[in-house]
């Protein structure tokens, strides 16, 4: 058996110590891997300002928030003259708008559909319910930090957050991407157990349907 | 007329207990999942499809994935502490909720609201009707891949939201009509906002007609599509728009009227053929009867007297034992609020009838057998269903 | 003949040119199509930053060596197109590598790229890039038929086969070209122009409501990067061609742009207000309406 | 399908032409409507910390933090509102409860950033660009989510209730308690404010459960005069009750009235746990009013035996002797009385000490002894005629009143002072007069102006009500004596009462003088403690401070046997007197079992 | 109403009946007469309308109150039948037969509060929940808010204090 696939300990961002087991723990069948940025700073600064002007949204609306998108997308807020669109696949999208709470169920759909966006990607934390749980601080099917399934560049404060917070959001983003500062990818395959090992704690069933995306 | 009619009665093979089987290591048959990350599923759902070839043969709906607990996490908050998580259970038409909420902690906590507050509560509730139905028909022409009407209507909806924001102080959660009346009255001169707002949704709404409605394209892919057959009706307790299309005139506004309803003038939409078109085109001619409907509350509502009526300190609310279920017509159908006290100072169980529960769940797995693949967004939307309603 | 090996060059400013004017052009027109929707749209320059931005990601998963491909054939379809199809008239430079039979090849160009797509995206193995390319394939099939009979009507019209001779016979003055000689090929060939732009009605290959984008759905960073130039070049190489057959060609680059953008607009036209045909429908719709128009156009002729 | 439905579609390229609706700049053109619930304001002087925002938020998005710079005091428990914008859905409902209207939204609603950590901020404390936003929600004046009004109270009719001395206030029936319980928040800033630290919140709470033996039992764990306290407290709790910020502060004094009315008499003892084991410890306790007779029932309720020396034959101290009837029922004393007598407390009524018994003896025959003397002499003015004999004082008439001796009520008498005292005794006169005379002829000149009245306001509208004439702002100069027998009051116009410093000084406008005509004027300017019975010795070994006996924390004067409580070492007031008590008491026990270090 | 009430009295124990509103009435009958009673009332009396079928949960005394909410949709009137079944055998004859949008409610009961409804169609498939393991959630005796507190990570770094516990430790802090 590969190194990889062995149980072993590692080590959390958090400094906790942890077992995985990879066979068990995983549903994907390699870990990903960490991408460098580009040799050349140059180089590097300008695939940022190309990614911060080119935001591929992925169209997943895992809650509330999916509301505000369609206005974001039409005339009054227009977001595509900001570089911003949305993509139907994951694989061709750089950014995923958590929008609001995520229950225990789309977590699921959500990791797949993260572990499909190509490096580097984003993740924008929409409203109370991605920073601490918001509302259903009680629910016992929502999950309360997003930050311990998947690493987030960003949070929007409200409930729901209006377009133009969206909007501010967008611009800030962009600020971080061409600051190289979002490297949520690479951090995300730098701890891929200790994600892993949180998604496992709450997604206690690990099958997933055979989804064509 | 169709290029080609598929023979039935060799495949998909029935089981003994009358399912069908599938054998997919035939080839002959393919699993196909629509969402929950799918940009044609009405919200955050998912379908798995069986298909033969281009056309379903099976479907099952799966949802979930919004699943809050509102009926469990409600059983431990107070009378007043709901009422903010309430609206959330149908996000883009959340007034529904407050409202059957409100009424059903009033009629058992024995108050009444105060006339103005339910003239206000009346009209919330028709603005938000109109907001969602611009949505439906955004939704309707985006899922047949006319995004043009989609821009317009939002548009007309983000002015109506701006009417909501100067009104209820948010766009989208409105939190306003809570146990006992409303927050507050109309801010200085909403009317002439208001009437400014429905002249833009009128345009917008003539131009969805001559765009979308008398479009031979449209009509091409949606007359004659996805029929709800009389039977149907009563089996998948239909409401609303779509029973209204299959000639069901039953509108809970005019058969068991509640707030203000009595004393305005409109008459329910309805239509005869029952299929995509005429769900559509009911719709959109609600819109008009909503708009109707907010210029006469604008021109006949009280404006002075209380908003509130007088409610205990809402921090130590008890309610005595007791039951009830509170219904309204909403844009999708009956929505209801089946709320049992204890006498204690939270519900006992709060029960929540969205119309989206049978619609997109046994009604829509019915209606697609036998549909072509391509089409299966378009009837979806075409039952106007919002998944967080049904799981809540 | 000789082969001039100054073509190449040649033909590579060309390619370079209409790269460019296909990005910007693109972009335009879907400012345009905003507009309808009453809103602004994206920057000009909007289509460069995301083909950089796609090139630059930095990774990628392949399905086989044909998922690999896929683009590849399309971009060589749409390259190969442009280039055996002279962009200007009269020009040395802008001449390309046209030759007698091109409009033969170009005609098979247009379905090149069609089918480097199915195998790739078959290749992909994702249901929905399956049922997309599937549909793809039926409706340009069905779309070439008109296309098809107003060439050979055109071919027939002119004695010749070459693009270049084609052209040279609409010039002086505008009653000469296609459109008023032989409006029915015209027209038939413009039915099958709106089935071939991917734009409703007839994009249900895409539908990104039903199959999420179907055939590119599994394709990203370089991969898609590749299909976006093809998408610059691609439709820009097929109205060169109609342009050649139907409204008397270009000679300079500034009447290339006008005419190209003008034809474009014809499919937008009609493209942005309509929803899609199902595929059936719309095969149903070539059959009906664009094969007589075009067999009728023959037997004039 | 016509001709139509093929051409009527490109009607929408019309808009090609036309301006697009687009916000040019989207955040800087939408600034939040005049209502909108953005990011939440605060005005950390208005807040007082009730935390009621907390408890109605259903996210448990707020917490109350201790707010830098800031202590706590009476009112304020100086905590400020934490949000957690990680939990908070903007309801509003925090806005809506506030019970000072503190809190609020602006209609800012921007707010993004890297670190999860960094949404949670104390609005008003932590300084936001929203701070000084104008626009954005407040609760709309007439939108309450807790009532605002008292409930009514039934009462006698001025008319009827000025020919006797029964009792003015219904009390509550359980309709309105239950109505008037429901208003408190239970936000507790009210304890810190009673002397006696009461578990108000909890009572309150018990009242609404209709469960009023465990209300009469938490009475009981700090206050053993609820009976009385029900009726005569000062209330300083109501002063800082949150719900008197933007409404009627909670009658909380009628509510603990209420409990002991609605638990049988009977059963108070059934509520009580049986007092501890004897300790064979003994003490004396020299006055059986509030603070004395709370000393001597904590104290056996410890399980030591405890003696009450009443000098008076009836105990209550100053609650019989000092409040009228009128107020306070006799029944009611006696009541409360035998609940503390029941617990085994030894009360011997008409014992003055310094007769038979003197202070000496108590030292040698027991552990401790317990000072509770009160305030039972009244103060003089000592203006010019103020000796003579129809120049009375008001805790003499009162006591006198109480005794039932007749001390000549006169056809019109004058008295002096602003208090409640003064209310006491002109409304006692006013009812002996529509006895005696059938007319009611008081004046009342009291120093203060009707904005700085030392007495309740209840008090000075029922003494309007019952004819009484209140002449606030006169200063008074001398008693007018006409053939030997007081004549009337001569005042003058008070222009300030304190001077630049803030000592008492007051000025006078000589110009503004009055004459009120009464046959008897009554001193009621205050009193003082008769320290007669310490004898010369004692008063000299004893430290004093200001001509009260000065104490410890605990009670415990200079001479370590001795401990002193009530009104002689805290002024007068019932509720401090029963606080005292139990301060006392506690002291006490801890010296007797030793633990007065760890205590 | 009263009259239909009245005439079903006649027919089937019903018990307990509210009339809540002029056009809604609640009743108790037995689990047993449950199905007759529904069958009656949709093909006789017009309540071809089944609204709801839901739950609640009596803890306390060991039941679940099944409540089906029918709706006669030519008169305008709703009649809410409950049904009290044993909480440890909770299980109970479906009505999918009678309305096959009822299979979804019966499916959402058995996965919510764990009633069980022996035939009806995919009556055992989770519904709207995954992977659970723990007690149903809608009974009474799960405790929702232990469970997010033991399953869930909550951000740290909260702390609140009572306004009255606060002022004691200040002001007073050594008096009882």
């Amino acid at each position: 058996m590969r190194d990889e696939l062995q149980k072993r300990v590692v080590k959390g961002p958090d400094g906790v110590e942890f077992e995985v087991e990879p066979l068990k723990d995983y549903y994907c069948e390699a870990p990903p891997a960490e991408h460098p940025p580009a040799y050349l700073k140059i180089v590097e600064d300008l695939f940022n300002w190309a990614r911060s002007q080119s935001l591929w949204i992925l169209g997943f609306g895992t809650g509330c928030g999916a509301i505000e998108m369609r206005p974001l997308m039409t005339p009054r807020f227009d977001a595509y003259r900001y570089g911003v669109q949305w993509r139907p696949t994951p694989r061709q999208s750089n950014l995923f708008i958590i929008s609001g709470y995520l229950s225990v169920k789309t977590l699921k759909r959500v990791i797949r559909s993260y572990e499909q966006m190509q490096n580097p990607k984003y993740v924008v934390g929409l409203g109370s319910c991605t920073i601490n749980g918001g509302m259903y601080w009680d629910s016992y099917n929502t999950i309360k930090r997003l930050d311990d399934y998947l690493p987030v560049d960003l949070y929007i404060a409200g409930c729901m957050p209006r377009p133009e917070a969206l909007l501010a959001g967008f611009e800030t983003l962009k600020h971080i991407i061409r600051e190289g500062k979002a490297e949520g990818a690479n951090l995300y395959a730098r701890n891929f157990d200790w994600y892993k090992a949180n998604q496992k704690k709450v997604i206690h069933d690990w099958d997933m349907p055979d989804y064509n995306w | 007329m169709a290029l080609y009619t598929p023979d039935r009665s060799q495949y998909p093979a029935a089981l003994p207990d009358g399912s069908l089987e599938f054998d997919l290591a035939s080839g002959k048959y393919l699993k196909l999942w629509q969402g929950p990350q799918h940009p044609g599923i009405t919200g955050n759902m998912s379908l798995e499809l069986t298909v033969c070839g281009d056309e379903i043969v099976h479907a099952r709906t799966h949802v979930g994935y919004l699943h809050r607990g509102f009926e469990k996490l409600m059983e431990r908050r107070t009378f007043i502490q709901c009422f903010p998580i309430v609206c959330r259970i149908c996000v883009p038409e959340p007034d529904f909720n407050e409202y059957c909420y409100a009424q059903a902690v009033e009629e058992l906590a024995g108050i009444e609201a105060p006339e103005r507050a339910r003239w206000i509560r009346t009209l919330i509730l028709e603005m938000g009707r109109i907001n969602s139905y611009m949505m439906y028909l955004g939704g309707q022409a985006g899922s047949l891949g006319q995004a043009v009407i989609g821009q317009w209507t939002t548009y007309g909806r983000d002015l109506m939201l701006d009417r909501f924001e100067e009104l209820t102080g948010a766009r989208i959660y409105h939190m306003f009509i809570l146990p006992g009346g409303v927050r507050d009255g109309l801010p200085d001169g909403f009317e002439t906002r208001m009437e400014e707002t429905l002249r833009e949704i009128e345009r917008i709404m003539a131009d969805v007609e001559d765009v979308m409605f008398h479009n031979a394209v449209f009509k091409t892919r949606t007359v004659g599509q996805g029929i709800i057959r009389p039977e149907w009706i009563e089996d998948y307790g239909v409401t609303g728009p779509n029973a209204r299309a299959a000639g069901v005139v039953k509108d809970v506004r005019k058969d068991q009227p509640y707030l203000v309803y009595p004393e305005l003038d409109f008459e329910p939409v309805s239509g005869t053929d029952s299929d995509v078109f005429t769900r559509a085109d009911v719709r959109r001619r609600d819109v008009h009867v909503s708009i109707d409907l907010v210029r006469q509350i604008l021109a006949r509502m009280p404006k002075d007297g209380p908003l509130m009526a007088k409610v205990p300190n809402v921090l130590h609310w008890k309610i005595p034992k007791g039951e009830t279920y509170v219904r309204g017509e909403c844009s999708r159908g009956e929505y209801g609020y089946y709320l049992v006290t204890d006498g204690s100072g939270y519900p006992r169980r709060v029960n929540v009838r969205g119309p989206s529960y049978t619609h997109a769940m046994a009604l829509l797995e019915k209606m697609i057998v036998g549909v072509n693949i391509a089409d299966v967004a378009g009837l979806m939307v075409s039952l106007h269903t919002y998944p967080p309603e049904i799981e809540r | 003949m000789d082969f001039d090996w100054m073509k190449i060059p040649y033909a590579l400013l060309t390619l370079f040119i209409v790269v460019n004017y296909g990005m910007l052009q693109n972009a335009l027109i879907a400012k345009i199509g905003a507009r309808v929707g009453r809103r602004r749209g994206i920057p000009i320059w909007q289509n460069y930053a995301d083909l950089i931005k796609n090139y630059s990601i930095r990774s990628s998963i392949t399905h086989g060596v044909m998922y690999y491909l896929g683009p590849v054939f399309r971009l060589s379809g749409g390259v190969g197109l442009l280039l055996f199809v002279p962009s200007l008239y009269g020009s040395e430079m802008f001449s390309n590598l046209s030759f007698a039979g091109d409009l033969i090849l170009a005609l098979y160009f247009i379905f090149f790229g069609t089918l480097g797509m199915a195998l790739g995206a078959a290749e992909s193995g994702h249901p929905y890039a399956a049922i997309g390319i599937t549909r793809g394939l039926q409706q340009v099939s069905a779309a070439e038929l008109p296309m098809a009979l107003a060439v050979f009507s055109v071919a027939l019209q002119y004695q010749t086969l070459s693009v270049t001779e084609i052209v040279a016979a609409q010039q002086g003055g505008f009653q000469n070209w296609t459109l008023f000689t032989n409006p029915l090929a015209v027209a038939a060939a413009m039915l099958s122009f709106l089935g071939s732009m991917m734009r409703p009605p007839f994009d249900v290959v895409l539908a990104p409501q039903e199959i999420p984008i179907g055939p590119p759905t599994e394709y990203h960073s370089s991969y898609l990067a590749l299909m976006q130039t093809n998408r610059a070049i691609f439709p820009i190489a097929k109205i060169v061609i109609y342009m050649n057959l139907f409204f008397g060609g270009a000679t300079i680059w500034p009447e290339f742009f006008l005419k190209v953008f003008l034809i474009y607009m014809v499919s937008v036209l009609v493209g942005v207000v309509h929803p899609r045909f199902r595929v059936e429908q719309s095969i149903r719709w070539f059959l009906v309406w664009a094969v007589p128009i075009g067999i009728l156009s023959i037997v004039l002729v | 399908m016509s001709l139509k439905d093929v051409l009527s579609p490109f009607t929408a390229w019309k808009y090609v032409f036309r301006d697009p609706v687009t916000i040019e700049n989207p955040l800087r053109d939408r600034p939040g409507a005049a209502r909108y619930r953005g990011f939440h304001k605060n005005d950390p002087e208005l807040c007082i910390g009730c935390g009621t925002c907390e408890t109605i938020c259903q996210n448990g998005a707020i917490d109350m933090v201790p707010a830098p710079g800031r202590d706590p005091r009476q009112g304020d428990s100086a905590l400020r509102p934490r949000i957690d914008y990680g939990r908070c859905c903007w309801c509003a409902l925090c806005v809506d409860v506030c019970m000072t209207k503190s809190l609020s939204m602006s209609n800012e609603y921007i707010w993004v950033d890297r670190d999860p950590d960094a949404f949670r901020f104390t609005p008003g404390i932590d300084s936001k660009r929203w701070d000084s936003a104008e626009l954005g929600y407040h609760r709309p004046e007439h939108h309450r989510l807790v009532p605002e009004h008292r409930p009514h109270m039934g009462e006698l009719e001025p008319e009827e209730r000025i020919g006797s001395f029964a009792e003015i206030v219904d009390g509550y029936t359980v309709e309105q308690a239950r109505a008037e319980a429901d208003r408190c928040v239970s936000c507790g800033l009210c304890i810190a404010t009673c002397p006696a630290h009461m578990d108000i919140p909890n009572y309150i709470a018990a009242i609404r459960d209709g469960d009023y033996r465990h209300g009469l039992e938490l009475l009981y764990r700090t206050n053993p005069f609820s009976e009385i306290c029900g009726r005569v407290c000062t209330h300083k709790c109501e002063t800082v009750c949150a719900a008197g910020h933007t409404g009627e502060p909670v009658a909380i004094r009628w509510l603990k009235r209420h409990i002991v009315d609605q638990v049988p008499y009977e059963q108070y003892r059934d509520v009580l746990a049986p007092p501890a084991p004897a300790t064979g410890r003994t003490v004396a306790v020299v006055g059986a009013g509030p603070a004395g007779l709370t000393a001597a029932f904590d104290l056996a309720r410890l399980g030591h035996a405890v003696t009450v020396y009443e000098a008076l034959d009836k105990p209550g101290g100053m609650t019989r002797w000092g409040i009228p009837e009128y107020r306070l029922p006799y029944d009611i004393i006696d009541r409360d009385v035998d609940v503390i007598r029941s617990m085994g407390v030894d009360l011997r009524c008409g014992q003055r000490i310094g007769g038979d018994v003197t202070l000496g003896q108590l030292r040698d025959g027991h552990d401790a002894v317990v000072l509770a003397l009160g305030l039972q002499m009244g103060r003089a003015t000592r203006i010019p005629g103020s000796d003579h004999p129809d120049v009375r004082k008001a805790v003499d008439l009162l006591r006198q009143a109480t005794a039932g001796e007749d001390f000549g009520t006169p056809q019109q008498a004058v008295v002096i002072g602003g208090g409640n005292v003064a209310m006491d005794i002109a409304r006692t006169l006013a009812r002996l007069q529509k006895q005696a005379f059938g007319t009611v002829r008081v004046t009342v000149t009291a120093l203060e102006d009707f904005a700085h009245f030392l007495a309740d306001p209840d008090e000075i509208k029922e003494s309007f009500e019952e004819g009484v004439v209140i002449l606030d702002a006169r200063g008074p100069q001398a008693v007018v004596i006409e053939d030997g027998e007081v004549a009337g009051l001569k005042t003058w116009k008070v222009k300030s009462i304190f001077d630049e410093q803030g000592r008492f000084a007051p000025s006078y406008d000589e110009t503004d003088e009055m004459i009120h005509p009464g046959s008897m004027v009554v001193e009621a300017i205050g009193q003082m403690t008769d320290t007669a019975l310490l004898g010369e010795d004692l008063t000299e070994k004893l430290a004093w401070n200001r001509g009260r006996l000065q104490v410890d924390a605990k009670g415990r004067t200079s001479e370590p046997w001795l401990w002193a409580a009530g009104d002689m070492v805290r002024g007068p007031d019932v509720v401090s007197a029963v606080a005292d008590g139990h301060r006392v008491a506690a002291g006490i026990h801890a010296a007797l079992t030793g633990k007065e270090d760890q205590a | 109403m009263r009259a239909l009430l009245d005439s079903l009295k006649s027919l089937y124990p019903l018990d307990d009946i509210v009339l809540q509103r002029p056009d809604l009435a609640f009743a108790t009958v037995p689990a047993a007469q449950v199905r007759g009673l529904l069958h009656h009332l949709k093909e006789r009396e017009g309540f071809t309308h089944l609204v709801l079928l839901t739950a609640v949960d009596w803890l306390e005394d060991g039941m679940f109150q099944l409540t089906y909410l029918l709706h006669d949709r030519a008169r305008a009137r709703d009649l809410g039948l409950r049904t009290l079944i044993r909480r440890d055998r909770a299980t109970m004859d479906g009505i999918h037969d009678l309305w096959p949008t009822a299979a979804t409610y019966q499916r959402e009961l058995k996965e919510m509060f764990g009633i069980d409804f022996p035939g009806s169609p995919g009556v055992d498939d989770p519904f709207v929940l995954e992977g659970w393991t723990d007690l149903p959630p809608y009974r009474r005796d799960f405790d929702t808010k232990d469970f997010s507190e033991r399953n869930f990570n909550h951000r740290e770094g909260r702390v609140t204090h009572d306004p009255a516990a606060h002022m004691k430790r200040h002001l007073y802090p050594d008096e009882a």
